[in-house]
């Protein structure tokens, strides 16, 4: 059996002392080496910033590319060669401001790749701005008084686009993120991971609420399809559907029967969960669904070719002797 | 009695509607197939339907049918073919002066004039008796009579109008009457179809009946080299290249492209003919289209792209990652009318600076033009086996007269397409290790024990690992230079399309201004002047014999359809004195225009 | 009292005849006339495409932009004059393509911008590629054998990116277009107006279920708020909220109140009419929310400045006599 | 006792989380304060946080101090602090030949010596004793006993070891210990402003009470022009510039960025700084950032945008947009090291070929280059003064050597900066009419009657309306480029930086290489070389007197951060020979190399 070290690369990995990238970074070798993954045939692709530095660490082929541009050139690499075991590695800002085309893009394609995304609400690499992610009022060297922006909701935003799979989960809680990693891949189409994942120098402590195991258990929802959605210490609390409304209600007034189960393929529900922002949010896959997989349905589109020789005979053609 | 004639320019103008280009290709086809050369010119309103009858609603269609070899559609035209009075307004300073003008006079009534701005009084046909010969006849009403039971609608009928004038065109210009009705049955079926018969019969016996047997010519048959052929434009060119690209290489080509005029057909061309190996990909925008293309040259296909001017500034930053990279990839510019969304529709050569200089940091890259449509299959095949065999992205220039026009194309042997053959992919060699061509290796992902990452970041020589040294950054800089400068081992000799080695005036140009230059040049040496044309297929690196060449000619005249490009670099290179002849006005040199500019020089010197 | 004609420029307007965009045009310069808008006060800014060409033919200010880019050139210009009435013309290409990143954050931001979607499901101007709204299998110029893309969903995807009006209309139901158009100007911040419009030559007859008189009715349903969804010849049918499910049902079967009475400030409802893209769909506006306006925002904030004297007199100085 | 020296050069070197600039800049404004000119050289890691202690994470601060006027930090270092081993591994090779190290031994431990990559039995400072003058201090020893009475943790503590040394260096480089002190407290207050003093004491007495007077410098002061200073960098200084156009302007300038390295810091300080009538604006990408700023030009504001290379690239079809419309903007290219990402943190002068050629079509546009900090809020009013006069975007490069660079500024006097005037809004005149200047009106949105449309299509002259004609098109590609070669009315003199109007050698730079070309050639004309400089401000349009300027010079040297790009474009316009001096390291020029290049090529001749 190969081990998480296996698919390291002799690379010294260089992110802040203490970053969350580490953590991911592990869980990713890790779940390589659970899925026994072949790193020949493994490809990591990132954009700029310092999760995007990721694919350096990885030993697999990998592209370090263009900021925001992963997504197109995963699609790019999935089409020439669909046979390839394809990541994606990307930052709020790489995913979600340069290169918000080109994830819709993927995501409604359903290119079979996930998509990691370290979401630490910031701008890591260029040392600090706010990202489209930062909740408004974020102090950041651009915004010294505060954000004014609305943040994007990454998962509300690939629902709307037409992904095909949406879960969370965070830098902190490997065992979590190491079942997400293997879902998202084991989906199949794209699937959009979002990580929370700790930017300790520019802005420490952003998921604290949810990651810190003192307040997990009262802001963390850990889903799973088919259970009941409860949380809190003993599991004392749960959600409930009013209707279109979502409640937390505590599962000592109400039986867990009548509280909201899990459904993963219930896109409505999804969009419920996606839209969950405030101090309790899920984690876990809000969403998928079953779709084609975008390069393998170009392929077989493709499948009846000609020969050369028979396209320079198409057309009216004449001969002269 | 047919007066037989060598050369036949003849342009046919009217509404974006009236089946202009179907007509033009019918007659061109059949000349070509009966042994003339043909090259032609189309111009289209930069509108999808400009309102009807309109100026600025004009499609014009022009072609040269020759008995000779040429190479340009012409300048001035023998015959124009006017559908309605829009159409004359607008092309008529290109009818010879006693030309002969055949009038749609339907098109040329009170509702015609009004509508094309003419002021109710105007006269256009009565001015024209002046000075041109002049057929006039009411197309609609002949075509009407000649379907009055066909069961089509009273549109579809007056559409059949151009089929009227092709017949007539066929009977004047001593085409087969029975090739073209095959050729017409074979594209249209039933009543459609035998509408078309009609009315293309009733145009063909109209001359005959009219004795009309003054106008009559015949362009005698040149002997083609033996060999199939078919009319095709630059883009089936292009994808032609493609399609051989993937098959020399043994390797799949993905084609990422975003829609834009006049790039676009392209991409139509590669989905339609579906050729083996190729792929065609739409993409969400011309970033990603470069971006994927890269991808796929990084997985083992190669990449191609192509767009025009606004697409390509778009993909200056993938071209750069390319370079670091030093992944193969096909990026084709079809030049248009600039700067900025400018003329859609126009054709200029306007690029080559950004296609040489158009990238942020050191990042040269090889630069080829295509010429003529002719030859734009097996450029695109010397452009991939450059990119592949050097590991480079290769930048080829087109532009929108090559992408439209048409002519008569010998479908090659393809025993004699180059092999393509990427480098060496040895995991043992470092995957930035550089051949005696400075070429590294081309290592796909699938490759076992041959993992490693590439980026945008500073290459490490060897390694390809990141590095921030001062001394390796230099290092890679000119590493990456010199492979690029190598390339010219790809070179055939410098492309001397006519005339000595030495000489009074040696005209340089390059892409589609080959044609309108090559006639210019040829005008002149039958008129016994010491004149040379060498037509640049490399516009980077430049012909390593190109300065030398130069040597051998008192004067030397830089023709390009741009305000001083090319001019430009090779002035950079040369202390040589060097004369500009440019314009940059959307539209084609005209060979006789050249022709009169070069002989002033010949005479000024 | 102006009327529209006074908001036509001189210039000749060259749309294919029977292109559906003359509908759009005519309504919006009498909008502009009922508003009693001032010319010199209306910005309209578009990308690239047929519609893109609305500008030239407006008697205002205009811009045509770069393909994709109108809403970035028109946060510029309403960051730089928030009095200014902007409007935005763009096509689903346009939009949804090419400018896909720049759309959403508009949305997300709301800056004061009424957005007018012109949907054709087809690139008109470059002569008939499909566009990403085309349906699955749709045959154009780029896709002979059918596209394979999973199209977008425009409303979705606005809303999953955070914007604050939604609504959707047709050419060819003036009436309706002029209402939709007044109520998103009249919402303040950015407002997606998706307006299914006719191309006659590259993709004729698109909406046609929706459009013509005689099927209208069977599925296209005329929102209003507060009311309950219904459709239908004599409407007889409506729509009803079955937990998260939408079903259609029969207003004989079941009476009008306990139907879904359309709430446009209801997000979860909104989510629900936006994925009714099958044959019977919602026109009207279909969310809205109240948040501050970009620029409003951005300018309040930034109302404390230093004179040049002071910013050059910041940080330490020292004084040489 | 106290030596007195004219010139020193102090390169300071440690971990990047050693507070190593800050202890730069207290030191350098001190000087400042006291009459030194300075010159400042940082090296960041190209991590955020590289790993503490290796190699690839020092950071380095290299200043020169002088009792004249100066212009570059230095070559050579007369002084070396090594903060750790890794520190002095990087960087030894600039003290010179028996200079003075101050080591920090708790930094050349056995773990540093393990981290920094060393062999255990490596004796780093052993080996230096043979070639330097060594002193060994243990700082962290130093500065904990120091502080052994703060209620600071631990890590607190030893992060005070800064404060240590800028004592010592204080005492040794004759500083008053007062003033720094009075600066130190207005910067930190509480339990952490009372430890940097105590801190600070600690190092300040170390050199007295070591009896280390041989050590101890003094440069002396030289006169500086009343006035009232601060030490800026150029990324405060454009934005001050910034400032100063809305305020000549009096209109509202919208900056909007993406952020990027070395770009991003403008952003932060106009966002830091909130100067009247500049509105920072964090745009969803660069193509965002450029049309945003064009869209506020159109409203009547000055757009403005900057980037480096990778967002410089994405930006050119914006670029080309606001060549066609003729609308005035600033885009300042950062430049770092390319192709691609390339070096982000290093400098470079490599993007000139994209400013002059990067976009398609034939779409001119002036462009000017910072040549130092001090210049370039007054090089930002010029810049908007050509876009709004001429109705033209203008192209100002700077580097990552500009933007992080500090030198004493004099603060200005406002009433001599230039106004900027809009040309004339007449809604009478048609919104392409142009003025003798070729300049057409800015007439913007909410002007009653001067409703009008702008786009990307070729213009028709005067009226603005959409134009497919040809001889138009032809006549505003003339028309724009004339009005950008007109933009020479706003030029100076050359700017000849330092020597006589003919001699044997003419050094011609731009940009931030100016430091190292005024020093190299004063130091050979010091030596008796007839050496003239021109630094270039305008490089395109070129100066119309640099050609003829030159014919005075035997030879003519061009230097430059590139493989070649200037030089190239001044071969293509004149036949003069130039010699080449460049380098592409991702460094700058060091001022003693130049000289001697300079020198070669003097002695050649
Ligand atoms: C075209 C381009 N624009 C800007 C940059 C600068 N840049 C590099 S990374 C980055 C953002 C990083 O933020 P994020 O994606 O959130 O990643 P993180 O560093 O936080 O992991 C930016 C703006 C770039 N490299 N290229
Ligand atoms: C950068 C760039 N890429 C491509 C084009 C070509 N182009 C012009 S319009 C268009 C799409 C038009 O489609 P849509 O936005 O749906 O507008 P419609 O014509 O259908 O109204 C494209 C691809 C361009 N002008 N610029
Ligand atoms: S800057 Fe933040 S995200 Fe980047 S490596 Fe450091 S801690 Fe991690
Ligand atoms: S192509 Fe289609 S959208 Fe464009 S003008 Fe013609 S009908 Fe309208
Ligand atoms: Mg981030
Ligand atoms: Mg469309």
């Amino acid at each position: 059996m190969k081990s998480g070290k296996d698919f390291l690369s002799d690379q010294e990995v260089r992110w802040c002392p203490g970053c969350g990238d580490y953590s991911v970074l592990k869980q990713f070798t890790e779940v390589l080496a659970q899925m026994d993954a072949d790193p020949a045939n493994t490809v990591v692709v990132s954009g700029i910033g310092c999760a995007s530095r990721l694919p350096y660490y990885v030993n697999a082929y990998g592209m370090h590319s263009l900021h925001g541009r992963a997504p197109a050139v995963a699609t790019g690499i999935k089409l020439a060669n669909p046979s390839l075991d394809v990541w994606i590695i990307t930052g709020d800002g790489d995913a979600l401001s340069i290169g918000g085309n080109h994830l819709i893009h993927a995501l409604r394609r359903n290119v079979g790749v996930p998509i990691l995304l370290f979401n630490n609400e910031i701008y890591g690499l260029t040392k600090g701005q706010y990202s489209p992610t930062s909740r408004a009022g974020a102090i950041s060297k651009s915004t010294p008084l505060g954000s004014i922006d609305h943040p994007v909701n990454p998962q509300t935003l690939a629902l709307g686009a037409g992904a095909t799979f949406l879960a969370r989960s965070m830098d902190r809680h490997p065992a979590h993120l190491r079942e997400m990693m293997t879902r998202a891949k084991a989906h199949g189409g794209s699937a959009l991971l979002e990580i929370y994942q700790n930017c300790n120098v520019f802005h420490d402590g952003a998921f604290e609420a949810f990651t810190d195991k003192k307040t997990q258990s009262d802001h963390a929802i850990f889903l799973e399809h088919g259970q009941p959605i409860t949380f809190g210490v003993d599991h004392d609390k749960a959600l409930w559907l009013d209707g279109q409304t979502v409640r937390i209600v505590s599962t000592m007034e109400r039986p867990l029967s009548e509280c909201w189960i899990h459904d993963e393929t219930d896109a409505m529900k999804g969009f419920a969960l996606a839209r969950m922002t405030g101090e309790v949010r899920p984690f876990g896959v809000l969403y998928r669904e079953d779709r084609p997989i975008f390069e393998a349905q170009v392929h077989a589109a493709h499948a009846q070719t000609r020969s050369l020789e028979e396209v320079l005979a198409l057309g009216r053609t004449w001969t002269v002797e | 009695m047919t007066k037989i004639q060598s050369h036949l320019v003849v342009l046919i103008a009217g509404d974006s509607g009236d089946g202009i280009q179907l007509l033009g290709s019918q007659l061109i086809r059949a000349a070509a197939q009966s042994g003339q050369d043909v090259r032609t010119l189309s111009d289209f309103p930069a509108e999808i339907r400009a309102p009807q009858g309109t100026v600025s609603g004009v499609s014009g269609f022009q072609f040269q049918m020759a008995s000779e070899a040429i190479f340009d559609p012409g300048d001035a035209a023998d015959v124009m073919v006017a559908f309605n009075v829009a159409g004359w307004m607008k092309h008529q300073g290109k009818l010879k002066a006693g030309g002969l003008l055949l009038a749609s006079t339907d098109g040329f009534d009170a509702r015609s004039k009004a509508i094309a701005g003419l002021p109710a009084d105007a006269e256009p046909l009565a001015d024209a008796h002046s000075r041109f010969q002049v057929l006039e006849v009411d197309f609609k009403k002949l075509t009407g009579e000649a379907l009055k039971d066909s069961p089509l609608s009273g549109k579809e009928k007056s559409r059949a109008k151009n089929m009227t004038i092709l017949g007539l065109l066929t009977w004047l210009y001593s085409q087969s009457a029975p090739a073209m009705e095959a050729d017409l049955k074979r594209q249209f079926a039933g009543d459609l179809g035998e509408a078309n018969i009609l009315a293309f019969r009733a145009g063909y016996h109209l001359g005959e009946t009219a004795e009309w047997t003054a106008f009559r010519r015949e362009v005698p048959q040149r002997k083609a080299q033996p060999g199939t052929y078919k009319t095709i434009s630059g883009s089936h060119a292009i994808a032609l290249g493609l399609a051989a690209v993937a098959r020399q290489l043994g390797r799949s080509v993905l084609y990422a492209g975003y829609p834009i005029t006049p790039a676009s057909d392209i991409l139509h061309e590669l989905a339609r003919l579906r050729p083996d190996g190729v792929l065609p990909f739409q993409a969400e925008d011309e970033i990603a289209s470069v971006t994927a293309a890269l991808g796929a040259s990084f997985a083992g296909s190669l990449g191609a792209t192509a767009s025009s001017g606004p697409g390509i500034s778009l993909k200056g930053e993938g071209l750069g990652l390319a370079v670091m990279m030093e992944l193969p990839l096909i990026v084709i510019n079809v030049q248009r009318g600039g700067p900025s969304t400018g003329l859609p529709t126009k054709m200029e050569q306007s690029d080559l600076f950004q296609a040489m200089y158009g990238r942020h940091g050191e990042a040269p890259m090889p630069i080829m033009a295509i010429k003529r449509t002719g030859e734009a299959m097996f450029d695109m095949v010397l452009a991939a086996k450059m990119a592949v065999e050097s590991m480079t992205p290769v930048m080829v220039l087109s532009d929108a007269y090559i992408a439209n026009s048409a002519e008569p194309f010998r479908l090659p042997d393809l025993a004699g397409l180059p092999q393509i053959t990427p480098p060496h992919a040895d995991v043992q060699r470092l995957p930035y290790a550089r051949d005696e061509h400075g070429v590294r290796p081309w290592i796909t992902p699938g490759t076992p024990e041959g993992m490693h990452r590439l980026g945008g970041l500073e290459t490490e020589a060897n390694t390809g690992h990141v590095s921030y040294d001062a001394a390796n950054h230099q290092q890679m800089i000119r590493e990456r230079a010199k492979k690029v400068q190598a390339v010219t081992r790809f070179y055939g000799p410098l492309s001397v399309e006519v005339g000595a080695p030495t000489g009074d005036l040696l005209v340089v140009g390059w892409g589609s201004t080959y044609g309108a230059l090559r006639t210019a040049v040829e005008a002149l040496r039958d008129a016994g002047h010491a004149v040379t044309h060498v037509h640049l297929k490399h516009l980077f690196p430049l012909h390593p014999d190109l300065f030398s060449f130069m040597e051998g000619f008192s004067q030397i005249v830089v023709a390009e359809l741009n305000e001083g490009q090319l001019i430009h670099v090779l002035r950079s290179q040369t202390t040589r004195e060097l004369v500009f002849l440019g314009q940059t006005s959307g539209q084609p040199f005209g060979a006789l225009e050249v022709q009169q500019r070069l002989a002033q020089h010949l005479s000024d010197a």
